[in-house]
């Protein structure tokens, strides 16, 4: 019998629910071990990076990598389970879009390590130490992988060949990729393996939306008690589905949540955050400086709103902090 | 994915001279621009007119490209409240407008870099002292620095 | 409302009658007001013609020192008035005057404040006080007295901010609501000649002479004025004016001193005996009390 | 971030064979741009075959020339940089489609609107153009081949004024078979022409040329005249507006009154008390009336602010007796709406005269003796309130009349353009004030100005007839007398500035030659046709000199004084130019439309309906069984707001579509 | 008779002050006159002058010097305002006949003891010892310096004046006088600074 072709696994920025989507798979998943070999999956099985090191170039068939590249070990990573892969897929919304971690792309690496490393509040640090790359004691050095001041998504570093797409993607969108990728005929490489058409296709509440709508004021889940019926944007809240990718079954809304965009744009949308920006912006009725402003006071944090998940991936990557000097 | 060629910061020595991207409606403001050709007005030569047939065509993602691409600054023009040759596209620019300078405002670009004018078919001379003044404004804000672009060819180090 | 009262030069000397009666009128009217503290002379119209520069700056020291007090000006004389506005207008519309202004203003430790508003007596009785209430506090009606209202220029040009520029008709309400009768004064914006009666005495008479005529030719009993020299040009220099085929003498008075009259002040105290032509007789024929 | 979509043109040009073609414009663009330098770097684009400059590219020779190259280098793209794409986009589109090249893959770069003539710097200007070109040339890859769209014309047409302007247009219309709505807001037509008494320079009786047209339009079998009234709405596009129209009640029933005017004889009031409009009061009319003799229609109207049966309901109603078996009078009337459907438009709204108060210092309504200009051509008008006697309010003859010019006009205080008629006329009235009064007049003018045939000849004739012409604007007319030849007189103050003095002119009658305003309610208007209007007000025409008829509103149309300041014969040419626009299109019997028209791919919308309410035309539906949304290609106006608001990017417009404008965009950016 | 030469060559036309009448304060829009003589019309001053407002405009704009600063008609201004409201190209006339009088007096362009210039000095001088103006003292320091004998026609009406107090002796002056020659100073030095 042939070799069954190696599938590896790997985790950078993120949460790691993308890891639990594999496990979700259930008993599914024995069906694909019977299909593939599992090369290398460092949060399920020991495998060291000098397993990789010693594969062949292009011996694995697809590596799933899930979350976005923020450090210079996740980085290097990256390139080297591209060289060693057939297929390079980015395996949810961080490694497709930055996801949550992108958001961190508000801020500079400063803040965020001044955050983490003194201000927040569970952290007890009076002595002010900060994470090193290189610690020297007599005579031998320690170092520690570089903390980037960008999240960047997997593309923004490397080739990727398919984008599996969610928060986490949900285990039949997995099941399905893995199958087209192991089938025959494989979409033109670049395409997201999920249906390229925007939620509401799929929406259970669809056919609650009248023709015409315009938004008074915008709402949060907590503000209000959230009709289980009706589509969520007739409630005033801000639901990303118009512009976001289906393929997820609308999990969200059959919990009573709003959409927050983590399946990214359709392909026919650069960026996800401006269209729902300008659909919703067009809902409002009125025609006066003045009254325009008081309705969209109601979204307090239009980017963490509308760019949750696709800060990284944005024409703008990320804010820009005046007469910043990237140190070199 | 597009092919965003990083951003040359214009060398030290030569004077920043800043570029700037202007969506014109092509009923009221477009027509303001030839009307100050026609009448010989003279403004700053740095911006650059692209032609749409209403304001309420203009894509946030325009916008937001534009800027990425290395203009600092981006203009829209289209015709005054209630004169709009489509009835309602103004006032949908006009709502998309605040909201995006919002985002903008978040990240960090600041809101002179981003403007919306009425300019009807007969104000020539208002084409000339908006272009003048947005550049003049644009050039004391300085080049925009869009570090998410330039980081992205430097290896980074640590804190 | 407080406001600071900017006398100007004549008010203390030629036009001391006008001081008087204002202030019987503020007095009467319950207008606060306070003297702008240590002011200095406006620079006139005719610093202007030495040097505009200094001439703002000089302008601009008076509302400078206002607006230390957070205070408008009242200015009664039709000179200051103009050139303390002007002097707002031309800081606003040049640079250059706008930067050799505040430096000015700095060296001597004062900023200037584009507040600051400088309004006329007029303005200042009938837009904030109004006819209405003027008319309940009448005591000695003016009734059956004929006036000329008499603007002259610098009121109303070329900043009228009050009133029409070309037909004004402030005076002639506030008088109305005494109970005078306006009668039509065709020349009531007609330039006096300002200094020129001094300086080109022929010119100046020629001017005087048709204003004062006109009036006394449409019956006027009395001309009211709003300006020191105004009065002034048309009240000394009448006689010298008038030719023998028709003598001129019409009492030429403050339009202050006739409401301060009606509002029933004392004759002594809004300086009726600093008239040349006296308006007495003509009160007395007309039975209006004045003592 | 990933992208299905084909790469841009930058790193694949297979197939794509670009034209690039540079305009000299003569000097008018080489002056400021280095055009040479231009077409070689376009040269150097990707995609671009062939680059040239030309001294005329508009020119036969100048189209020629590309037609030469898509047939020997097989170009599919074409790129002109010349002036502005309104002016000659229409040419170069027909030039690729004589050679069988489809006309939209053609890009045009506004090189002389929008840089040479606005820019001094060369290398700036040059620097700009070689962005805006780069901008064109890698939008042009992305053309497609588009078709414009063929709708049918509703052949009828609606003509809104009954001055001259629009008689004259809806007579030609109609005498060319058309069929004409005529809507008049006064209750007849005739406009301001009616009022004058001569016209200048032939001194032709205005009536007499007039009325015949009047009765032509009031008989024409093809010309549906609707007066007193008025239009409230209009929609559509060209070819097919739909309008509504009020007609207010003149309490008359049209079709049943003879114009016989007994009525008027009867009614109780045995004198006229009401201003009459028509003579702008100078004299006095009943409540019911007929606003003058040769009014069109003949039918009399009630005013029912002044008519004792409305305010009280207890008149004898002596006119109903008078009326007596026509039982024309009704008094219960309602107005009524009116729906038409035309195909085109023409707007012929004429003027209003400046409200000559306003100039305080000339006495206007202060000084009885002064009049406007208009007020004398009902004086001097035969028809008129004095039967042509030229008279003051006491009814005596002046023996010296001042003629002012120039009031509101060229005045920063009031309007600053020049009214253009006034001069002319002023030298009318001249003439026959002279001519019935024998009166010393005097004409104070800043400029004469009599362009045009025979006018300079006229204004000769008048300095035979001994008239005087003072040059200089009036400073004030007044009564105070500084001498005693001036007494009881109205003085009029000006500087004789040929003579460098000022000179003090006693008159009997001040006549102020007021100018031309736009009509007061001109913005809602254009509001309402959806045209635009000069900073001034006047409505503003495609192209000053090559459309000076058209608007920039496909099918409507402009004539007359609404334009701007016109004299007679003018207004005649251009109600007849209109007329003859309005015919071509018509007579195309079919209206070619832009092809740029939104559409949805329906595989990929969602159905979220986001685009529904973003369409002010209605054009987008949703499709219940399908549930997606579907646009009419017919009603869609092409503005491309609903492409814009699409969240899921499935709305693209025919020649704006995002991968177009994202190169263009990229393309000015780009550094070279 | 005496004839003069009437015919102007260019020699006679000074362009640099051509240009500085269109760049001073007020003289923004000077190119637009119409020449149509409102100004004139509207002056009550303009019947003693040489020559006309509308003149002085053009003769200013086309640079003749000679002609505009010594003419009478710049000193018979009062700045009445009449001709800059009604002027149909806003052309602030009044302002640019102070500017005249300014650039005529720096030269020097006027008669002997000709009063206004005088006045004006006299004034100037006064406000900058003591801040104010004490009409009185003004009147006689001008008629010294001008026309004696003016003051001498001039004297009944003074004795009345002095009697009903419309003439005090007293000098009025401010309290910081000091801030007044500051002031002056001050501007003296920013216009060097700038050239203004």
């Amino acid at each position: 019998m042939t070799a069954k072709p190696k599938v590896a696994f790997y985790w950078c920025s993120s949460c790691g629910g993308c890891e639990e989507t594999v496990v979700d798979l259930a008993e599914a998943i024995l069906d694909i071990t019977e299909a593939v070999e599992i090369a290398f999956w460092p949060v399920a099985l020991d495998y060291k990076r000098d397993h990789v090191d010693a594969m062949p170039d292009r011996s694995i068939a697809a590596t799933f990598l899930n979350g976005a590249i923020r450090t210079e070990e996740q980085k290097e990573m990256a390139r080297l389970l591209r060289q060693k892969s057939e297929l390079l897929v980015a395996f949810g919304s961080c490694s497709h879009l930055g996801g949550i971690p992108g958001l961190a792309n508000l801020f500079d690496r400063e803040s965020v390590m001044r955050t983490v490393y003194l201000d927040s509040p569970s952290t007890a640090n009076k002595a002010g130490v900060f994470p090193q790359t290189h610690y020297g004691d007599n005579g031998r050095t320690l170092s520690l992988p570089a903390f980037h001041n960008t999240v960047r998504t997997l593309d923004q570093v490397v080739e990727v060949d398919y984008y599996v797409p969610g928060c986490p993607p949900t285990p039949r969108i997995l099941r399905t990729a893995i199958q087209t990728l192991l089938g025959g005929d494989r979409p033109a490489v670049g395409a997201v393996l999920a249906p390229d058409c925007a939620l509401c296709e799929e929406c259970p509440r669809k056919d609650t939306k009248p023709e015409t709508l315009s938004i008074p004021e915008f709402k949060r889940p907590q503000d209000l008690l959230i009709d289980e019926q009706s589509c969520l944007l007739t409630q005033g809240l801000v639901c990303m589905g118009p512009a976001t990718r289906a393929g997820c079954e609308a999990s969200c809304i059959q919990g009573n949540m709003p959409c927050t965009g983590c399946g990214g744009p359709t392909s026919r949308v650069q960026e996800q955050g401006a269209k729902i920006l300008s659909c919703l912006a067009s809902l409002v009725e009125s025609k006066e400086d003045a009254e325009i402003d008081q309705v969209l006071n109601t979204i307090p944090d239009p980017v963490g709103t509308f760019y949750r998940y696709a800060l990284a991936a944005s024409f703008l990557r990320r804010k820009t902090l005046p007469r910043v000097q990237v140190s070199t | 994915m597009r092919n965003r060629q990083l951003i040359h910061a214009p060398e030290p020595h030569e004077a920043f001279e800043p570029r700037i991207v202007a969506f014109f409606c092509n009923w009221c403001t477009y027509l303001a621009a030839d009307l100050a050709g026609t009448s010989r007005m003279k403004y700053a030569p740095n911006v650059r007119v692209i032609r749409l047939m209403c304001s309420g065509r203009v894509d946030p993602q325009f916008v937001l490209d534009a800027f990425a691409q290395g203009a600092d600054g981006v203009l829209i023009g289209g015709c005054h409240p209630g004169d709009c040759h489509y009835q309602e596209g103004n006032y949908k620019a006009l709502r998309r407008y605040h909201l995006l300078q919002r985002v903008l405002r978040q990240m960090g670009i600041e809101d002179d870099r981003f403007r919306l004018e009425w300019i009807s078919a007969a104000e020539g001379d208002h084409v000339r002292s908006v272009i003048n003044d947005m550049v003049e404004k644009v050039r004391a804000l300085g080049p925009l620095q869009l570090n998410g672009m330039t980081e992205d060819a430097l290896e980074e180090v640590a804190v | 409302m407080k406001y600071a009262y900017y006398p100007g030069c004549s008010l203390r000397g030629t036009g001391r009658a006008y001081e008087e009666s204002l202030l019987a009128v503020f007095r009467a009217l319950d207008v606060a007001i306070q003297e702008l503290n240590d002011w200095n002379c406006c620079g006139a119209t005719t610093y202007l013609s030495i040097d505009e520069l200094t001439s703002y700056a000089l302008a601009a020291r008076n509302l400078a020192l206002a607006a230390r007090d957070r205070l408008d000006i009242i200015a009664p004389c039709a000179a200051c008035y103009l050139v303390l506005n002007k002097t707002q207008r031309y800081i606003h519309d040049y640079p250059d005057i706008k930067l050799v202004v505040t430096r000015a203003l700095d060296a001597i430790g004062l900023k200037y404040d584009d507040r600051v508003r400088v309004r006329h007596p007029l303005d200042i009785f009938l837009n904030e006080i109004g006819v209405k209430a003027i008319a309940s506090r009448v005591t000695r009606s003016l009734k059956g007295l004929k006036v000329a209202p008499y603007y002259g220029c610098q009121i109303v040009r070329p900043y009228a901010t009050f009133d029409d520029q070309r037909n004004p008709t402030s005076m002639d309400r506030l008088l109305e609501a005494c109970g005078a009768e306006i009668i039509p004064y065709s020349l009531k914006t007609r330039c006096c000649g300002g200094s020129q009666k001094g300086t080109l005495p022929e010119v100046g008479l020629y001017l005087i002479n048709y204003l004062v005529e006109e009036a006394q030719m449409n019956g006027a009993d009395v001309i009211a004025t709003v300006c020191p020299l105004c009065q002034f040009n048309l009240e000394c220099f009448q006689k010298e004016a008038s030719s023998e085929q028709n003598p001129l003498s019409t009492p030429v008075l403050y339009f202050t001193q006739l409401m301060a009259l009606a509002l029933g002040a004392s004759s002594a105290t809004i300086g009726l005996r600093r008239s040349l032509v006296k308006i007495e007789p003509v009160l007395e024929a007309k039975e209006i009390a004045y003592a | 971030m990933p992208d299905t979509r084909r790469p841009t043109n930058g790193s694949d040009t297979d197939g794509i064979r670009i034209g690039v073609y540079v305009c000299h414009c003569g000097t008018n663009i080489a002056g400021t741009v280095d055009v040479k330098a231009i077409s070689e770097y376009a040269a150097t684009l990707p995609g671009v075959v062939v680059a040239r400059t030309y001294k005329y590219m508009c020119s036969d020779p100048g189209q020629a020339l590309i037609q030469q190259d898509i047939r020997d280098l097989r170009l599919n793209r074409i790129v002109v940089a010349s002036c502005s794409p309104l002016l000659h986009e229409p040419t170069f589109r027909r030039a690729l489609d004589r050679v069988g090249l489809n006309p939209f893959l053609l890009q045009m770069v506004n090189i002389r609107e929008h840089v040479s003539w606005v820019h001094l710097d060369k290398p700036a200007a040059t620097a700009k153009t070689n962005d805006l070109v780069r901008g064109a040339v890698r939008r042009v890859a992305r053309h497609k081949p588009l078709q414009k769209r063929r709708v049918p014309i509703n052949p009828s047409v609606l003509v809104v004024g009954g001055g001259i302007a629009g008689i004259h247009a809806a007579l030609t219309l109609a005498d060319a078979g058309k069929h004409v709505y005529l809507v008049e807001r006064e209750p007849t037509i005739g406009g301001h022409m009616a009022k004058f008494d001569k016209t200048f320079p032939t001194l032709d009786c205005a009536a007499c040329i007039l009325t015949p047209k009047m009765t032509a339009v009031g008989s024409h079998p093809l010309i549906t005249l609707w007066t007193y009234s008025e239009v409230l709405k209009v929609s559509g596009y060209v070819g097919n507006y739909r309008v509504q129209v009020r007609r207010k009640p003149r309490y008359i029933i049209e079709d049943l009154c003879l114009g016989c005017q007994e009525c008027i004889t009867a009614c109780v009031y045995k004198e006229g008390k009401t201003r009459d409009e028509f003579n702008l009061g100078l004299s006095k009319r009943k409540p019911v009336y007929l606003p003058f003799p040769q009014a069109v229609p003949q039918k009399v109207v009630i005013d029912p602010e002044t008519c004792i049966e409305f305010k009280s309901g207890k008149c004898k109603k002596t006119c109903i007796e008078a009326c007596g078996e026509r039982k024309a009078i009704d008094f219960k009337q309602k107005e009524s709406l009116e729906e038409i459907e035309v195909g085109t438009i023409i707007l012929a709204t004429g003027f209003t005269t400046f409200n000559a108060a306003r100039n305080a210092y000339y006495g206007y309504g202060r000084y009885p003796n002064v009049y406007t200009s208009l007020e004398v051509e009902r004086l001097i008008n035969a028809s008129g309130p004095t039967s042509g006697e030229l008279v003051l309010r006491d009814g005596t003859r002046p023996k010296a009349v001042g003629i002012i010019h120039c009031v509101g006009s060229r005045d920063a205080n009031t309007n600053r353009w020049c009214s253009k008629v006034c001069c002319m006329y002023s030298l009318k009235l001249a003439h026959l004030i002279k001519e019935r009064t024998g009166a010393d007049i005097f004409n104070f003018y800043i400029d004469m100005r009599t362009p045009g045939k025979g006018y300079e000849e006229f204004y000769d004739r008048l300095l035979d007839e001994g008239v005087h012409f003072v040059r200089g604007r009036v400073a004030e007319v007044t009564e105070w007398a500084a001498h005693p030849s001036e007494k009881g007189k109205l003085i009029i103050r000006a500087e004789d500035t040929l003579a460098a003095f000022v000179r003090r002119i006693p008159v009997d009658m001040v006549v102020l030659s007021v100018g031309l305003e736009p009509q007061p309610d001109a913005q809602a208007v254009r509001r309402l046709f959806n045209i635009s209007c000069s900073n001034e007000g006047w409505f503003l025409e495609r192209h000053p000199k090559l459309a000076p008829v058209s608007t920039f509103t496909e099918g409507v149309y402009i004539a007359g004084a609404c334009q701007g300041p016109k004299d007679i014969p003018d207004t005649v040419a251009q109600a007849g130019a209109a007329a003859a626009e309005a015919l071509a299109l018509v007579d195309a019997q079919f209206v070619e439309l832009e092809p740029y028209t939104a559409f949805i791919s329906e595989e990929e919308c969602s159905g979220c309906k986001s685009c529904i309410p973003l369409c002010p035309y209605q054009a987008i539906s949703f499709v219940e069984e399908k549930k997606k949304a579907t646009i009419n290609e017919v009603l869609c106006k092409g503005c491309g707001t609903c492409v814009a608001g699409c969240p899921s990017g499935s709305i693209q417009q025919n020649f704006f579509e995002d991968e177009e404008i994202f190169d263009e965009i990229e393309g000015v950016l780009a550094y070279a | 008779m005496d004839l003069k030469r009437t015919v102007k060559f260019e020699a006679d036309r000074d362009p640099e002050f051509a240009r500085w009448i269109s760049h001073t304060v007020g003289g923004e829009r000077i190119r637009h006159c119409l020449q149509c003589g409102l100004c004139s019309a509207s002056c009550p001053l303009s019947l003693h002058m040489d020559y006309t407002p509308r003149r002085l405009m053009h003769l200013s704009r086309e640079g003749f010097k000679e002609e505009v600063l010594s003419s009478a008609a710049i000193w018979l201004c009062t700045a009445c305002y009449a001709c800059m409201v009604e002027c149909p190209k806003k052309i602030n006339i009044t302002h640019l006949m102070y500017a005249l009088k300014e650039r005529a007096i720096q030269e020097k362009f006027y008669p002997k003891r000709f009063p206004i210039p005088v006045m004006a000095q006299q004034f100037s001088r006064m406000v900058r010892e003591s801040g104010r103006i004490t009409e009185s003292w003004l009147i006689v320091r001008v008629f010294l310096r001008s026309a004696i004998w003016r003051l001498l026609g001039m004297s009944g009406l003074g004795w009345k004046l002095f009697l009903t107090g419309r003439m005090p002796a007293r000098k009025e002056k401010i309290k910081r006088k000091s801030e007044i020659r500051t002031l002056l100073a001050s501007v003296a030095a920013t216009r060097k600074e700038l050239a203004l």
